[in-house]
């Protein structure tokens, strides 16, 4: 072995160049190839939505508003997801003649249950996200031109599906559970950390703004 | 050119720095960091929407008034009620517990029954109750061999439970001992009417003699908080508090004055302090006043200190500041919220008909008692009467009838009750348990039947001991059961068998009994059903004696023997007997109370230099013949001379991996004697032997 | 430090009774419950038990009959020049938020217990394991604050979760958050204590009752000399207790000296 | 078996011996894995520390052999920077324990913090006002050039010396030495005064505090001080104890009275001022802080007795012992001063650990006792271990000792 060793460093030089950097080049490029392409695939999972919600339908046939329901509660947090008993206000019985929407009332009107929504935007539970501070009435102070759907989607805060016909594919991070659109906190403080922002709440990029 | 090693090398090489110009190994180091913030293992939080709902709770002694938080329907905490007299918006440390109690690795979750080989089985309610009502069947219509013991004080569940041992044909109801039946008794013997009630706020002097009135006697969050409101931040109170006992209770740590005396020195003190009063001119329109200032005459400052310990001068300090306050209130009780002296409770009674603080806003006061429901329940009176103690120093020595069963009701009588009652209770051939929690008692017992927490139930609280004004309050059931199979109300239990014994008590369910009970009090039910509570600030009654005979009889007990007094401490915070320790409350036990599974007794300096024991110093405390406990001393001048203070509520035997062997039962030291002149058995007094162990 | 300490509109603090404090433990159960700490088996091994907030056993030193006894209840002190912030080396804890409470925040903590060293309050505690719960209990976690898995510091945080929804409600009601009327934020020790000796408020604020205590002649602060300016006040009518609040050399005078604060590296 | 890898005319013992040898360290570096994994799979709470001693054994121990591993970059200072010739015969063993503290030290350190794969945030999410921030980069870095230094040793290894490749390397690496020697001082410097510093920042333990000078606090530089006057005899020690256990001479005796001469001066720049600080924090920061000397000790295992031992048996004494010519040519002498040296240096770190835990700070707190368990000693034997090996594979393998030849054809 000891000689086989000594032998190739002899005869090292002799190598042609391609030879010496094909095995190199070889693991670069795979590589480069896993990193980039392959493994952001692997690291995902995609998962569909319990319930083909569809906005279009509530906001343009129904006359809904967002805040019939997403609203604030009066302890000052805020409703989210509507829950069963809500949307049972109007679905106790199917309302229209979709087969989704019958599904929808056998599977958890009925039961009573709480459909397994995957929230594109779930914070982990050290963060604490007030939405009540992030309102037109605080930001649209100076942002006098957003409108109530640009401010949710500030800086990716939630993707645009409030005129969607169908929930976007949820995709998960296999390692961390999270979503594959959860804001991390840089694009937080892409306001937070805002020079401009700092005259009207000196401390809001402290740690304790956001973090339980 | 084959594949060697070389190229080998190459690759991995060319592998490793392509990789690090790919975004992968970062977002795996940074994944892999955010996994170890979301370990899969570690909870997660519950959101929802939070509710605050009103209750009372049925755990806690205090009977402090809740919000129970929940989320969504899940019960997060209790917090004190602010709308409530029984809170004020405060807790106590056994009620802030509560929710998590749902939860206790001891609750018991569905009807057990003993098998054979001493194991457990899990058997239906309908097998349960019918194997109850088979033995029940056996029983009916002797006097002597059905005993049914409650550990509930304040709950109508009571009369319930007496109707039902009425219809049986026997008088065996018992309450767990407690301060309501001492001043129950001795209100009896001065012939009050009501149920003697103690008002603090507004009082500029209050005189616990004995009692921890801030921490375990009564309803002690009510207290409290007419001690906070006397007493404003930083400023000079407004309220002097003074504290009569042989340690530093909580009690003492919070009064302007702590004047030590022996343990079970009540009616000296009280006595030595009408003498005082009585000659600086005090006066009671009292039938028996004659007598009473004659029994007074006899304890004379001298006396005093040598029965009680109490030096002349702050004898003389007290009976100062009793006679200079405007609104003075004294409020007798044992050490340990149990075993106390009638005698002891009446004289402390008769100082404040000498002080004149009877039937006024503060002080002593009649409180009318809410009239019954359950038609055959027995009167109050006669299950005050009832002497549990004493029933069982009669079972124990063959003296009574042997009960055939016994029910418990959320009751712990094998650890809490004085001296050793486990080879009594084990005599009887058929125990049922209603209990929460696998306590002592529900351990012995031959059938287990689960009861629901009180914020799970429907149940009431009647004017808790000692409270000065009239109070009643609903429950109604906060959240769902946890446990399904452990939803049945004692009360609902009782009054199916009572059916099926064909010893109706008038009533279908217990919910029912409620409604007629919140009617017959004259409370709004629809007010009560939402939280609210019913106060009367009425009084009842004419002038009561002062029970100088009694007294004076009383004073022929014998001393207890022992070099040195015990003195048990009852906190809130190590929970009661049927609770034990709560988990969270656990870390409430300080260093120098329990070291693993031995607990500290305390003594100051100069009686551990007599006793020859040190600081950390494994001993046995002794009373009388086979009554011992380990312990570790703990020198701490929080304590008089000559007494050996121990806490109460440690060291069970059942229970889970919280409660069970941490310490030793103080209870097991107890000896119970039959006070003469009053008819009531008392422990406050024990006497022990420090042993080096 | 190395520069100005932040000053801030609002300083929450507390003013504690230590006179009103009987040490029955309602505050440190209350603690447990409202911010997920997980019971211990065995409670008596203290230095590894996990009490946000702790309640101490003071005694005047003196034999009986002429001994007396307090009880401290000791949370976080929040102090203004805080011992724990600087020597931090991830960022994890800081003092940077209107109000002056010392945040903490666990998910960024790797768990090298510099700032327990410096902690003279033995404030801060580590999770030596992952928390467990008996079997159900979970279901009783509060939503507000997230649980800690092993291997990170935590500290009482003043409930700090309590502020940001008193500060929602405010919001959603049309109030101004910044400006919060007394008790619409307080403590869940200071909401139980039956003697009510607990006192929490707005520092700064003069129509906060603990504005007004923080200046009373009983007040005093734990260790104020080593300079580190708490947001705790303690309150007592006893000379020795004030004195034991603080070292004292036998000449000195009750509540005389200099503060030394730090100010060096860090 | 292994002959063509040892080091040329350096007989070594045999294959098999040397096998048993490793084999009884493998048992401990079992028995160290076994409570590693332990820790790594439930966390510290394995270990005996607690909520007030954060700081214990593992703490101690890093500074310990960070301080008696400052051989590798004093001996480098001296060596490189300013020429001291002679240094060159024991430079190698020099460097190799500088490697084994440092990379020791980090292993302790993965283990004592709770959230291992966190550990990086150190760096990513710095503190800058955090001494512990500046001990880690220079610790880190201090490493890498320690591995940088230990790699031209590696491949003098007689196989690995015959590639040309590799045989150049290594030469051009020994030309760019004085560069890393450089940087390593520097670095070294400032993290063994950062370590120090990270005690005497510690305003509100009243055992650790010290002012200083600008924002250094007085332990900066003590604990360089300390460091420099212990590393250097500490290297001397161990080249000794390799002698004695192989039985073949190693380094010229009057290269280690050198490195006890080295070490001996920087005592008595380091003595006369720890005994300065004590004096000036017992009569000045103490009273200011509303203490007492006294306060400070308490009982046996927190008595003043470790003060006296340190300053006086393990300072004051060897400082005197290693600066007389001839106490110090005088090879049991040496020994025992350089022994007494480094016992003194590690209570140092020791008191600073733990003792200043202990001390409550509270008026009416209390003493604290901390016993290190199984899990902690174990980890820490298995570090000793590892270096042991390290050490042993140098030696069997490496011409670590330029004088061995010549000394042994002397013989």
């Amino acid at each position: 072995m000891e000689e086989k060793r000594a032998h190739n460093a002899d005869t090292g030089g002799q190598c042609s160049v391609l030879g010496g950097f094909l095995p190199f080049g070889l693991g670069l490029v795979l590589s480069l190839l896993v990193g980039w392409w392959l493994s952001p695939k692997l690291l995902f999972s995609e998962q569909s939505q319990p319930v083909a919600f569809n906005h279009k339908i509530h906001k343009e046939e129904a006359g809904m508003t967002c805040s019939d329901c997403h609203y604030f509660r009066e302890d000052g947090s805020y409703s989210g997801i509507p829950t069963t008993k809500e949307c049972a206000d109007c679905h106790e019985f199917p309302v229209g003649s979709s087969a989704k929407e019958r599904e929808y009332v056998n599977k958890y009107v009925k039961k009573g249950q709480e459909p397994d929504w995957k929230v594109y935007q779930m914070q982990p539970d050290n963060v604490f996200f007030s939405h009540a501070a992030h309102s037109l009435e605080n930001c649209g102070k100076c942002h006098t031109d957003w409108t109530e759907k640009e401010l949710c989607s500030t800086s990716g805060c939630h993707p645009d599906i409030g005129d969607s016909e169908a929930p976007p594919k949820y995709s998960e991070n296999r390692i961390t559970g999270y979503s594959a659109s959860t804001m991390k906190m840089w694009a937080c403080e892409y306001c937070h950390a805002m020079p401009d922002h700092r005259a009207y709440n000196a401390n809001n990029n402290a740690c304790f703004t956001c973090h339980k | 050119m084959g594949i060697d090693r070389r190229s080998i090398v190459k690759f991995l090489i060319g592998g490793a720095v392509g990789s690090m110009f790919t975004p992968t190994p970062w977002i795996l180091t940074d994944d892999i960091s955010i996994w170890t913030q979301n370990w899969p293992w570690v909870p997660k939080n519950i959101k929802g929407v939070d509710a605050y709902v009103p209750t009372v709770s049925k755990l806690c002694p205090s009977a402090t008034a809740m919000l129970v938080r929940t989320v969504s329907g899940r019960p997060v905490r209790t917090m004190g009620n602010p709308e409530h007299p029984l809170s004020g918006g405060k807790i106590s440390p056994l009620a802030a517990t509560e929710v998590q109690l749902l939860y206790s690795p001891s609750r018991i979750k569905r009807p057990l029954r003993k098998a054979s080989d001493g194991g457990w089985k899990e058997i239906s309610w309908t097998d349960a109750l019918a194997l109850l009502d088979e033995k029940l069947g056996f029983v009916k219509g002797s006097a002597t061999r059905l005993a049914v013991i409650s550990g509930d004080q304040t709950g109508t569940v009571n009369e319930v439970l007496s109707g039902f041992v009425a219809s049986m044909g026997s008088k065996q109801f018992f309450l767990m001992p407690s301060e309501a039946q001492t001043l129950a008794r001795a209100w009896e013997l001065m012939g009050g009417a009501g149920m003697p009630g103690f008002e603090t706020a507004g009082s500029d002097y209050v005189l616990a003699l004995g009692a921890d009135i801030l921490e375990s006697w009564g309803a002690s969050t009510r207290t409290r908080r007419a001690y906070c409101e006397a007493r404003p931040h930083g400023e000079v109170p407004a309220a002097t508090y003074a504290y009569v006992g042989p340690s530093c209770t909580n009690t003492a740590v919070g009064a302007d004055i702590w004047v030590a005396a022996k343990p079970g020195s009540q009616a000296a003190v009280a006595l030595g302090l009408a003498n005082l009063l009585i000659k600086a001119g005090a006066t009671s329109s009292a039938p028996d006043f004659a007598a009473f200032k004659a029994l007074a005459a006899r304890f004379e400052p001298a006396t005093v200190a040598q029965l009680a310990g109490v030096s002349e001068a702050n004898l003389a300090m007290l009976a100062e500041g009793l006679q200079k306050a405007k609104a003075p209130v004294v409020i007798p009780g044992s050490e340990f919220g149990q075993g106390g002296s009638v005698a002891a409770a009446a004289a402390g009674m008769a100082l404040n008909l000498l002080l004149g603080a009877y039937n006024q806003k503060v002080g002593l006061r009649a409180v009318p008692e809410f009239a019954p429901v359950v038609e055959k329940a027995m009167a109050r009176k006669d299950v005050m009467a009832n002497d549990l103690a004493a029933y069982m120093q009669g079972l124990a020595e063959d003296n009574k009838a042997r009960p055939e069963i016994l029910i418990t009701y959320e009751a712990n009588p094998v650890y809490a009750l004085p001296g050793d009652v486990a080879g009594t209770v084990a005599k009887i051939p058929f125990k049922v348990a209603i209990a929460q929690f696998m306590d002592e008692t529900a351990t012995m017992a031959d059938l287990v039947l689960p009861s629901p927490l009180g914020i799970e139930r429907y149940d009431d609280v009647a004017t808790p001991a000692g409270c000065g004004v009239a109070i009643y309050c609903l429950n109604t059931p906060v959240i769902d059961a946890v446990n399904p199979a452990a939803n049945i109300h004692g009360g609902d239990v009782i009054l199916g068998l009572a059916a099926k014994q064909n010893a109706n008590l008038g009533f279908n369910s217990f919910k029912d009994v409620l409604a007629a009970k919140a009617k017959a009090v004259g409370a709004n039910v629809a007010d009560l059903t939402a939280g609210k509570a019913f106060v009367s600030e009425a009084v009842t009654g004419a002038q009561p004696s002062l029970a100088a005979e009694a007294i004076a009889k009383s004073l022929e007990a014998k001393a207890p023997e022992g070099a040195y007094a015990l003195a048990a401490v009852n906190k809130l915070g190590f929970g009661t007997a049927t609770t034990a320790v709560p988990p969270q409350n656990l870390k409430l036990v300080r260093e120098f109370e329990l070291a693993g599974t031995l607990m500290y007794v305390h003594l100051n300096k100069a009686t551990a230099a007599k006793a020859g024991v040190a600081q950390g110093q494994k001993v046995t405390l002794k009373a009388g013949d086979g009554k011992a406990i380990p312990a570790l001393v703990n020198i701490s001048e929080m304590v008089m001379d000559g007494v050996v203070m121990a806490p109460c509520n440690l060291g069970h035997t059942a229970f889970d991996e919280f409660a069970k062997g941490k310490g030793a039962n103080v209870a097991r030291l107890f000896t119970a004697q039959v006070e003469p002149g009053t008819g009531l058995s008392f422990w406050t007094q024990t006497g022990v032997a420090i042993e080096k162990a | 430090m190395s520069g100005a300490q932040q000053s801030f509109k609002i300083l929450w603090g507390m003013a504690i009774d230590l006179d009103k404090c009987t040490g029955c433990g309602a505050c440190m159960v209350a603690c447990q419950a409202e911010n997920n700490l997980a019971p211990e088996k065995d409670a008596s091994k203290k230095q590894r038990v996990m009490n946000w907030l702790k309640v101490f056993e003071l005694s005047n030193g003196k034999p009986f009959p002429d001994h007396d006894t307090a009880y401290l209840p000791r949370p976080c002190q929040q102090c203004g020049n805080p011992a724990c912030v600087p020597v931090c080396p991830a960022t994890v804890t800081k003092k940077d938020e209107e109000g002056g409470i010392i945040s903490q925040v666990y998910p960024r903590c790797f768990g090298c217990r510099y700032c327990m060293a410096a902690c003279p309050y033995k404030a801060r505690y580590f999770n030596w394991y992952d928390p467990e719960w008996p079997q159900g209990w979970d279901k009783t976690l509060s939503p507000d604050v997230s649980v800690r898995p092993r291997g990170v510091v935590e500290k009482c945080t003043f409930c700090h979760h309590r502020w940001m929804k008193a500060k929602d409600k405010a919001r959603v009601a049309g109030n101004d958050p910044y400006d919060l009327p007394e008790g619409a934020y307080v403590t869940s020790c200071t909401e139980a204590c039956p003697n009510g000796a607990i006192v929490f408020g707005d520092l700064n604020n003069p129509k906060h009752l603990v504005h007004k205590l923080a200046h009373s002649e009983y007040a005093f602060r734990l260790l104020e000399r080593l300079g580190m300016d708490p947001q705790v006040y303690y309150l007592s009518r006893r000379e020795w207790v004030r004195r034991l609040g603080n070292h004292h050399l036998e000449n000195e005078k009750t509540g005389e000296f200099t503060p030394l604060g730090g100010g060096h590296h860090g | 078996m292994d002959k063509a890898l040892l080091p040329e005319g350096c007989p070594r013992c045999s294959l098999g011996k040397f096998l048993i040898w490793m084999a009884i360290l493998g048992v401990v570096l079992a028995w160290g894995g076994y409570w590693m994994a332990r820790i790594f799979l439930f966390g510290i709470g394995e270990t005996a520390l607690d909520n007030t001693f954060g700081f214990g054994l593992w703490i101690t121990f890093d500074l310990a052999v960070i301080a008696l591993g400052a051989g590798a970059f004093f001996t480098g200072l001296l060596r490189y920077i300013l020429n001291i010739d002679p240094l060159k015969y024991i430079i190698n063993l020099a460097v190799i324990i500088g490697f084994i503290c440092y990379s020791g030290a980090m292993i302790v350190l993965a283990l004592d913090v709770g959230q291992p794969l966190r550990s990086w945030f150190g760096f990513w999410h710095a503190n800058v006002h955090s001494m512990l921030v500046e001990v880690m980069f220079c610790i880190t870095c201090y490493l890498m050039v320690l591995a940088i230094e230990y790699v031209p040793i590696i491949l003098e290894n007689r196989q690995l010396n015959k590639i040309p490749f590799l045989h150049n390397l290594a030469h051009n690496f020994h030309l760019i030495m004085p560069l890393f020697a450089g940087m390593g001082a520097f670095l070294s410097f400032f993290h063994q005064g950062s370590l120090g510093g990270m005690y005497g920042v510690l305003f509100s333990r009243p055992y650790a505090y010290r002012p200083g000078f600008f924002i250094w606090p007085w332990t900066f530089f003590l604990f360089v001080l300390s460091a420099v006057a212990s590393g250097p005899v500490f290297t001397m020690l161990i080249a000794t104890i390799i002698e004695k256990a192989s039985g073949r001479k190693l380094v010229d005796f009057k290269i280690k009275a050198l490195m006890g001469k080295i070490a001996g001066t920087m005592l008595l720049v380091y003595v006369p001022f720890k005994i300065m600080d004590t004096w000036g924090w017992a009569t000045s920061v103490l009273p200011e802080m509303g203490l007492t000397f006294g306060e400070l000790f308490h009982g046996v295992i927190y008595g003043q007795w470790q003060l006296w031992t340190e300053i006086f048996i393990c300072g004051v004494i060897p400082m005197i012992m290693l600066n007389v010519k001839s106490i110090r040519e005088n090879p049991t002498w040496l020994y025992t001063a350089a022994i007494l040296d480094c016992i003194g240096v590690s209570i140092n770190r020791y008191v600073f650990t733990v003792q200043s835990l202990a001390a409550p700070v509270m008026p009416f707190d209390k003493w604290e006792i901390y016993i290190p368990n199984q899990a902690e000693w174990a980890p820490t034997f298995l570090v000793i271990a590892y270096g042991a090996v390290l050490i042993s594979l140098s030696y069997r393998y490496l011409p670590i000792f330029p004088q061995e030849r010549a000394l042994n054809a002397a013989k």
